[in-house]
């Protein structure tokens, strides 16, 4: 199965590229097979390799290359790949939800226009995440880094006659760019620090960099200011809300379940250098936690259902960068996993409402759809008490392994905890928010809309339905030993790749020593989150359900509510604070500068030519004798300077 | 005998220096150009001696010929075609900043040469080559039935120097006179060609 | 191959320049020049599979004696090495192209376009196969003038201003240039490339040699055009027609850095090392403050031609941090702008033709009337932003990877220029593509057609091949790499000092500069080569014994 | 000291500077375009006269035939010259050089 490898990175350039040579002229159905298969067969081959790898006993890094790609001096970078446990995983997920997805996809853009152009894009994505997760190079997930970035903004800009939607787009491309530059500096100073790009020789050079243990934090800085902008953390969360502009599949795919997801991935997989440590890691999960419960209060009040998901994820992937900066890497890859699940699940039930409601998006319109929809209200409560961290659903216990690392984590490990908790009882109450003013309620649907109210098409149950089981149990795969002995086949699974790392670490003495957490306190600890997550629904359920608060309008928010429904007005201020200061230092540049002072200065040198001849011209009387004495001064002074040097 | 006839020379070397000097001052200096004219021959003829006396002949008459014959019968021509009137005064430029300025530039000027001259005292005298002029004018023509040919005298020598060593600017000389002659025509001529 | 193919393909557009005259439908005029456009393209083409890519010296050499040989020295000598080869061929390339894009831009006066863009070709195929520095000026000076001719008639509305400032400019330059040449000539007897090139330095004093290579760079630098000296550029791109602004910036921008590369660097290596600090810091301005002033642009060609400022400005960035990666990024990167810019500057005219107008505002929403336009636009829009999988990335991050390990802080800088780059071509692309139709009039563009499509494919296909398989385009490169590198090293400047033994009394070995085929031995260690010169922004690499690959690891552990 | 028919050789030379100068005062004060025109010819002849100078002093007989040149010259000058100034006449009514100012633009 393993030999088969490269198709599952080909197969889907493969179907993008013939749905975009012909996507005019190809019809929907045909262009939605290939687009679907280019998806679905990766994933089978995936699901072979994963048992053929043995990943359970296998240290050893499958290797393959296709082709040399940049081959200068030392610099040798080649479109290889790296199959390994870390990356199998990553191609399980973005090749399985994909496949849903993709499914997902042919039900809901149905009669749209682009239908042809979507599934390109979608295929192209798909390309890009692969090389993104699979190669064996830090230059090739670099491509595959900046191709999802593409991929994203064409998807968000799907819709590129309007405004907003390419507004949109541009932005997430920026913003995404600010990062990648601290992604490609990381690059660049590892090249040259180690001498290679290749994870295998980054473990191998890992020894040798004791002398470097500070420049290896500026390294991880650099490389987690990529993952800031890629997984929108704080301070460049804003493109993910905006975001939202794009089809729904897109924000369940990419804006959820893989893309945004990517910077913990990235992290790791850079283990070696992240292991290495030692006070980056602390800034990486105070960020995380930061913006876990930043994003999270700024759920609370907003009313669009998908920007409501959107802040959401922001806050859960500050929970998993959390994860990594406690060097929990295994919690982090598991809440990963669980939340691709939950989150993919719950945007696309979104999305299905959306559908439903003909691209109403705002709570405030919706109410009692339980009635309605019952395949997608059961499924999206599924993904909501998952993400509230409800036992038994996988939430649960992806987000606690992460509370209890943190918790124990050296030094500012329970405060991070305390923050941790904090967003958990945010989490818990705004999702209900959502649950309860959409789902149950009072009915506050326009009647155009009700007439045509109706459970959405098979394509999309069924990737429903099949994501909701992943999210009810995919919990299981890790559980805490104190809750009936204990599973821990995701440790097991990871500790081939993070390892050798580990082991140089302890061997600095870098990895401080954790808090020894007794049984009891274990216990008090999972009590507590599922108690506050218990605590937030039921206040969720006072205010929405029994008293039927619904948000009010726009302009009728007050004080904290508004400055929370405006996201902090962090948009504006970096609107004023950024924006608008380099387009008048540009506008200055290109006004002042470039035409007063630089064009200016050459004009300036003509116009001293063409003032001085405007004298001299008055020389040039037309008179010959004038002329005439003009040869005789010359001849003067020829003969003069004959004279002279002769003499 | 020797001094004697360099003091004799000399003598008419003064004269027509005297002569050159004194014509070309009336040249510049008289108001009427029918008298400049007249004086313009007379340094001709003045220069003339000079070159006699420096035993260039050919030269000498050629000044005489040339200069004092052909070319200022054609200035002296013009003069009366032109039918040009005395002139009240002598015309020169008004402006005295003008005046001042060419005065000066010109001194300067013969300042400048006087001093060179000076310089040139003891120019330094080539060997003899194949056009010698002094003692005896001799150019070496090649040989003819084994025995060298000679031309002999000022004026063979120059005629010889000219059709061998000096034939092409010879002969461009002889298309510049033709283009100056076709030219003169062309440009002295009426309106006519104008209107064709 | 005739020993005269170089000459053949240069002087092969004269063919035209002789027929067109003669000619009276304005179609035959158009067909004649593509016919013999492409012909010298083709023609070019075996030049790449006769090329041996192992060697570093002047190929398909081609000499005469021209000026009096034994009292001048001067001959007609012509050759190319891996990076002029390129450029050549790209240029016949450009031309072919730009020759069928102005198919019906072009309405007045088809003739003489025509002959201007004939001769053209021959100045810009000559100034890349120039192997004598007086042949090279011929050229360069040739070049101008056609050049100028197609901007001041067939161009815009300010298009005599343009045309003269574009003149004057170069001409400054090239004055200086000329004094150069001139003093080189008769300080070193001789203005054959490669004989300077190996040059004893000793006969040119300090100063001299800071004079002379400020005159080349100068001339060179109007021409790319470094930072302080690109207000020509913008005016000149704006007003040229389409097939005037793809050459500029496909090939004629180019020369400049042409020259830093075969001239300026290696002629003067001290001074070059010297002063490259100076140079990468007017690179990174030009980088930032071109990325700057195309943002607030209305004027779409302008704003491409301010990005020329910025993107080439990763080219001389790249040659001057002296590391393999920068350099071969810096060549390939002349390469990249020439196809990416030169597309983006295609797809303008394009447009302009339906429109008659580049003002920004006046589009919008486009892509719904046009979308074949608007999908080249955007790959080639993607290319000039440097996507990985594109051409631009190849050459921007092998630059900015080599101006990272010879100074941190500019290289960071550089770095923020791929984020500028990012915002200006998107926010073009939003206004001139996306958002809601909002002029009426562009209801009724029409797509691109046949000839037009067909035009710009063969340019997308370099795009991605440039991106994923650079190699074929690198193994050229690499030959001119290392002369480039071994010219401007302290091995090669000791060598040239003029010393015959080291302070230990050793001859000193002439490994670089016996002849100009010596400087093409393999490359060392940056630290060795530049050793002092290396500034103290650079980063020192770990241990030797870690840049071993992971297979002799592997085999270590083994045993 | 050079001698030529036993006078010196800075005697010729003076005498040729004296009528340079003098024809050079000719040329540059004269508004009259005919007298121009002598002055001229006196400056030639002066020009003529340092030929022979060195001509003879050198022993070198290419001087003389300059000389000849010259006058040649001289002569085609002079029909051009006065051709001109006919025509000029013909157009102004004016030989004078100050009326003529035809040199500007």
């Amino acid at each position: 199965m393993l030999e088969l490898f490269p198709l599952i990175i080909l197969l889907p350039l493969l179907g993008a590229f013939i749905n975009g040579l012909f996507y005019r002229k190809m019809p929907n159905l045909v262009a939605a097979w290939i687009g679907n298969l280019a998806v679905a067969i990766p994933f089978f081959i995936t699901l072979g390799s994963l048992f053929a790898y043995h990943p359970m006993e296998n240290t050893v890094p499958h290797l393959f290359t296709l082709f040399e790609w940049i081959h200068v001096g030392n610099f040798q970078v080649d479109f290889a790949y790296q199959v390994d446990q870390l990356s199998l995983y990553m191609t399980l997920i973005i090749t399985g939800i994909g496949s849903l997805i993709h499914l997902y996809s042919v039900g809901y853009m149905h009669g749209e226009e682009g239908f042809n152009r979507f599934f390109v894009y979608l295929n192209l994505f798909i390309f890009s995440m692969l090389n993104l997760v699979l190669g064996d190079n830090l230059v090739l997930m670099f491509l595959g880094w900046e191709g999802v970035g593409l991929c994203s903004y064409l998807l968000i800009g799907f819709d590129y006659h309007k405004d907003s939607a390419a507004n949109a787009g541009m932005k997430a491309f920026i913003t995404n760019r600010i990062g990648d530059v601290g992604f490609a500096v990381g690059i660049f100073l590892t090249y040259w620090y180690v001498g290679s790009v290749r994870y295998v020789d980054l473990i191998n050079a890992l020894p040798y960099a004791l002398p470097y243990k500070e420049i290896i934090n500026w390294v991880a800085l650099a490389f987690f200011i990529g993952a800031i902008g890629k997984s929108a953390q704080i301070p460049l969360y804003v493109w993910l809300p905006d975001a939202m502009a794009g089809p729904t599949p897109v924000s369940a795919l990419i804006h959820a379940a893989t893309m945004v997801t990517a910077g913990v991935f990235m992290i790791a997989r850079l283990n070696p250098i992240f292991y290495a440590t030692t006070w980056a890691s602390d800034y990486i999960a105070i960020t995380g936690a930061v913006t876990a419960l930043f994003a999270a209060t700024i759920g609370l009040q907003q009313t669009d259902i998908k920007k409501v998901l959107a802040y959401s994820t922001v806050s859960q992937l500050g929970y998993m960068f959390l994860a990594m900066g406690v060097g929990a890497y295994t919690a982090g890859m598991f809440h990963l996993m669980t939340h691709a699940f939950f989150k993919a699940l719950m945007f696309l039930g979104s999305g299905s409402v959306i559908h439903a409601m003909h691209h109403e998006q705002d709570m405030r319109n919706m109410g009692n759809l339980k009635n309605y929809m019952k395949i997608t209200w059961i499924t999206f409560m599924i993904g909501t008490l998952a993400i509230a961290g409800i036992p038994p659903f996988s939430g649960f216990f992806s987000k606690d392994l992460i509370l209890e690392k943190a918790y124990s984590h050296h030094g500012i490990g329970p405060i991070l905890w305390g923050i941790g908790i904090a967003g958990a009882f945010t989490t818990a109450f705004y999702m209900f928010r959502l649950v309860f003013l959409t789902f149950y309620g009072e009915e506050r649907i326009d009647v155009h809309v009700k007439k045509h109210l109706h459970e959405s098409p098979w394509q999309i149950t069924v990737p429903l339905v099949l994501l909701a089981v992943g999210a009810a149990f995919a919990g299981f795969l890790q559980v805490p030993h104190i809750l009936g002995g204990g599973v821990h086949i995701l440790e097991d699974f990871f500790k081939p790749v993070f390892e050798q790392s580990l082991k140089v670490a302890d061997s600095w003495g870098i990895t401080k020593e954790p808090h020894v957490i007794s049984e009891s306190t274990e216990w008090i600890l999972l009590l507590i989150s599922v108690g506050v997550a218990g605590l937030g629904i039921f206040l969720s359920y006072n205010i929405f359900q029994v008293k039927k608060t619904v948000p009010p309008k726009d302009e009728e928010f007050q004080g904290m509510a508004k400055v929370l429904y405006n996201k902090y007005y962090v948009d504006e201020i970096y609107d004023s604070t950024i924006i608008q200061p380099v387009m008048q230092i540009s506008d200055a540049l290109a006004e002042d500068v470039d035409q007063k002072i630089i064009d200016g200065s050459v004009l300036g040198i003509g116009r001293f030519f063409s003032g001085l001849s405007s004298y001299l011209r008055k020389l040039q009387t037309g008179i010959v004798g004038d002329y005439a004495l003009y040869i005789v001064l010359g001849a003067i002074v020829v003969v003069f300077f004959l004279f002279y040097k002769g003499a | 005998m020797d001094i004697d006839l360099n003091q004799v020379s000399f003598i008419f070397f003064l004269v027509f220096a005297g002569i050159v000097v004194g014509a070309s001052l009336a040249v510049i200096l008289h108001k009427n150009p029918v008298v400049s004219a007249a004086s313009l021959v007379l340094a001709f003829f003045g220069l003339a001696g000079v070159y006699a006396i420096m035993n260039a002949i050919f030269i000498a008459t050629m000044q005489v010929l040339v200069y004092a014959g052909a070319i200022m019968v054609l200035v002296i021509f013009v003069v009366m075609l032109l039918s040009l009137r005395e002139e009240t005064h002598l015309e020169i430029w008004k402006n005295p900043l003008k005046q001042a300025m060419i005065v000066l530039f010109v001194l300067v000027f013969l300042g400048i040469i006087i001093s060179a001259v000076n310089y040139s005292s003891d120019i330094p005298k080539l060997p003899p080559q194949n056009g010698t002029s002094q003692p005896d004018y001799a150019y070496n023509l090649g040989q003819k039935e084994g025995l060298p040919l000679v031309a002999k005298g000022n004026t063979a020598t120059v005629g010889a120097a000219t059709f061998l060593e000096y034939l092409l600017p010879f002969e461009l000389v002889s298309v510049l006179l033709l283009a100056a002659v076709i030219g003169a025509v062309v440009i002295a001529k009426r309106d006519k060609l104008r209107n064709l | 191959m005739p020993e005269s193919i170089l000459s053949i393909i240069i002087f092969s557009p004269i063919v035209g320049v002789i027929i067109i005259p003669f000619l009276k439908e304005d179609t035959q005029v158009k067909w004649i020049s593509l016919l013999v456009t492409f012909f010298t393209f083709i023609i070019s083409v075996p030049l790449l599979f006769a090329f041996n890519v192992n060697s570093s010296e002047l190929q398909f050499i081609h000499r005469v004696d021209w000026i009096l040989k034994e009292n001048l020295m001067i001959d007609y000598y012509l050759g190319l090495d891996g990076v002029a080869l390129l450029l050549f061929v790209l240029t016949s390339f450009l031309f072919f192209l730009s020759s069928a894009a102005s198919w019906t831009y072009i309405s007045k006066r088809i003739k003489e376009f025509h002959i201007s863009l004939l001769l053209l070709e021959i100045g810009v195929l000559g100034v890349f196969a120039a192997a004598n520095l007086v042949l090279f000026y011929v050229f360069w000076e040739l070049m101008l003038i056609p050049m100028a001719l197609l901007i001041g008639v067939w161009g815009g509305e300010r298009r005599v201003y343009a045309a003269v400032k574009f003149f004057i400019y170069t001409m400054a330059g090239s004055v200086l240039m000329l004094a150069a040449i001139l003093i080189l000539y008769f300080k070193a007897n001789t203005v054959n490339i490669e004989q300077i090139s190996t040059l004893d330095l000793t006969m040119f004093s300090k100063e001299l040699q800071l004079f002379l290579f400020f005159a080349f760079a100068l001339s060179f630098a109007i021409k790319i055009p470094v930072f302080p000296l690109h207000t020509w550029l913008p005016d000149a791109h704006t007003e040229a027609p389409t097939a005037g602004s793809v050459i500029l910036a496909g090939v004629l921008l180019k020369m400049g850095t042409y020259g830093f590369i075969r001239f300026c660097i290696p002629f003067f290596p001290v001074i070059s090392l010297e002063y490259k600090e100076v140079l990468m810091i007017l690179s990174v301005i030009g980088i930032i403050y071109g990325a700057l002033v195309a943002m607030v642009q209305s004027d779409a060609k302008k704003l491409i031609a301010y990005s020329s400022v910025s993107h080439l400005g990763f080219c001389t960035l790249g040659l001057l941090t002296f590391t393999q990666e920068g350099v071969m990024g810096g060549m390939i990167q002349m390469i990249n702008h020439g196809v990416s810019t030169g597309m983006l500057f295609l797809l303008i005219g394009m447009i302009y033709e339906r429109t008659h107008t580049r003002a920004i505002v006046d589009y919008g929403g486009i892509a719904k009337v046009v979308p074949t336009f608007s999908i080249f636009f955007v790959i080639a829009m993607l290319s000039s932003v440097g996507l990985p999988g594109t051409n631009g990335f190849v050459g921007e991050f092998l630059v900015l990877l080599g101006t990272l390990k010879v100074n941190v802080v500019l290289g960071i800088i550089a770095g923020t220029g791929v984020i500028w780059a990012a915002g200006y071509l998107l926010y073009l692309t939003k206004r001139l593509l996306f958002g809601e139709l909002t002029n009426k009039e562009n209801e009724l563009l029409s797509d691109l057609n046949t000839r037009e499509s067909a035009i710009l494919v063969p340019l997308v296909v370099l795009i991605f091949w440039l991106g994923i398989y650079p190699k074929t385009f690198m193994k050229y490169l690499e030959p001119s790499v290392r002369v480039y590198l071994n010219s401007a090293s302290l091995q090669a400047i000791e060598e040239r000092s003029g010393k015959k033994y080291d302070p230990e009394g050793k001859p000193i070995a002439r490994n670089y500069t016996r002849s100009y085929k010596s400087l093409g031995a393999s490359v060392s260690s940056i630290e060795n080569r530049l050793g002092p010169y290396l500034g103290q922004y650079a980063i020192v690499n770990l241990k030797k014994h870690d840049h071993t690959p992971q297979k002799e690891k592997q085999e270590e552990r083994e045993n | 000291m050079n001698l030529i028919s036993g006078i010196p050789v800075p005697y010729y030379l003076s005498l040729a500077g004296i009528m340079f100068t003098i024809g050079m005062f000719g040329v540059l004060l004269r508004r009259n375009a005919v007298v121009i025109f002598m002055s001229v010819e006196l400056m030639l002849n002066a020009v003529n006269l340092v030929f022979i100078t060195f001509s003879k002093s050198t022993a070198q007989v290419g001087g003389e035939v300059i000389v000849f040149f010259v006058m040649a010259i001289a002569a085609a000058e002079a029909a051009i010259g006065l051709a001109i100034v006919i025509a000029i006449h013909r157009q102004k009514k004016t030989v004078h050089v100050d009326e003529m100012n035809l040199l500007k633009w």
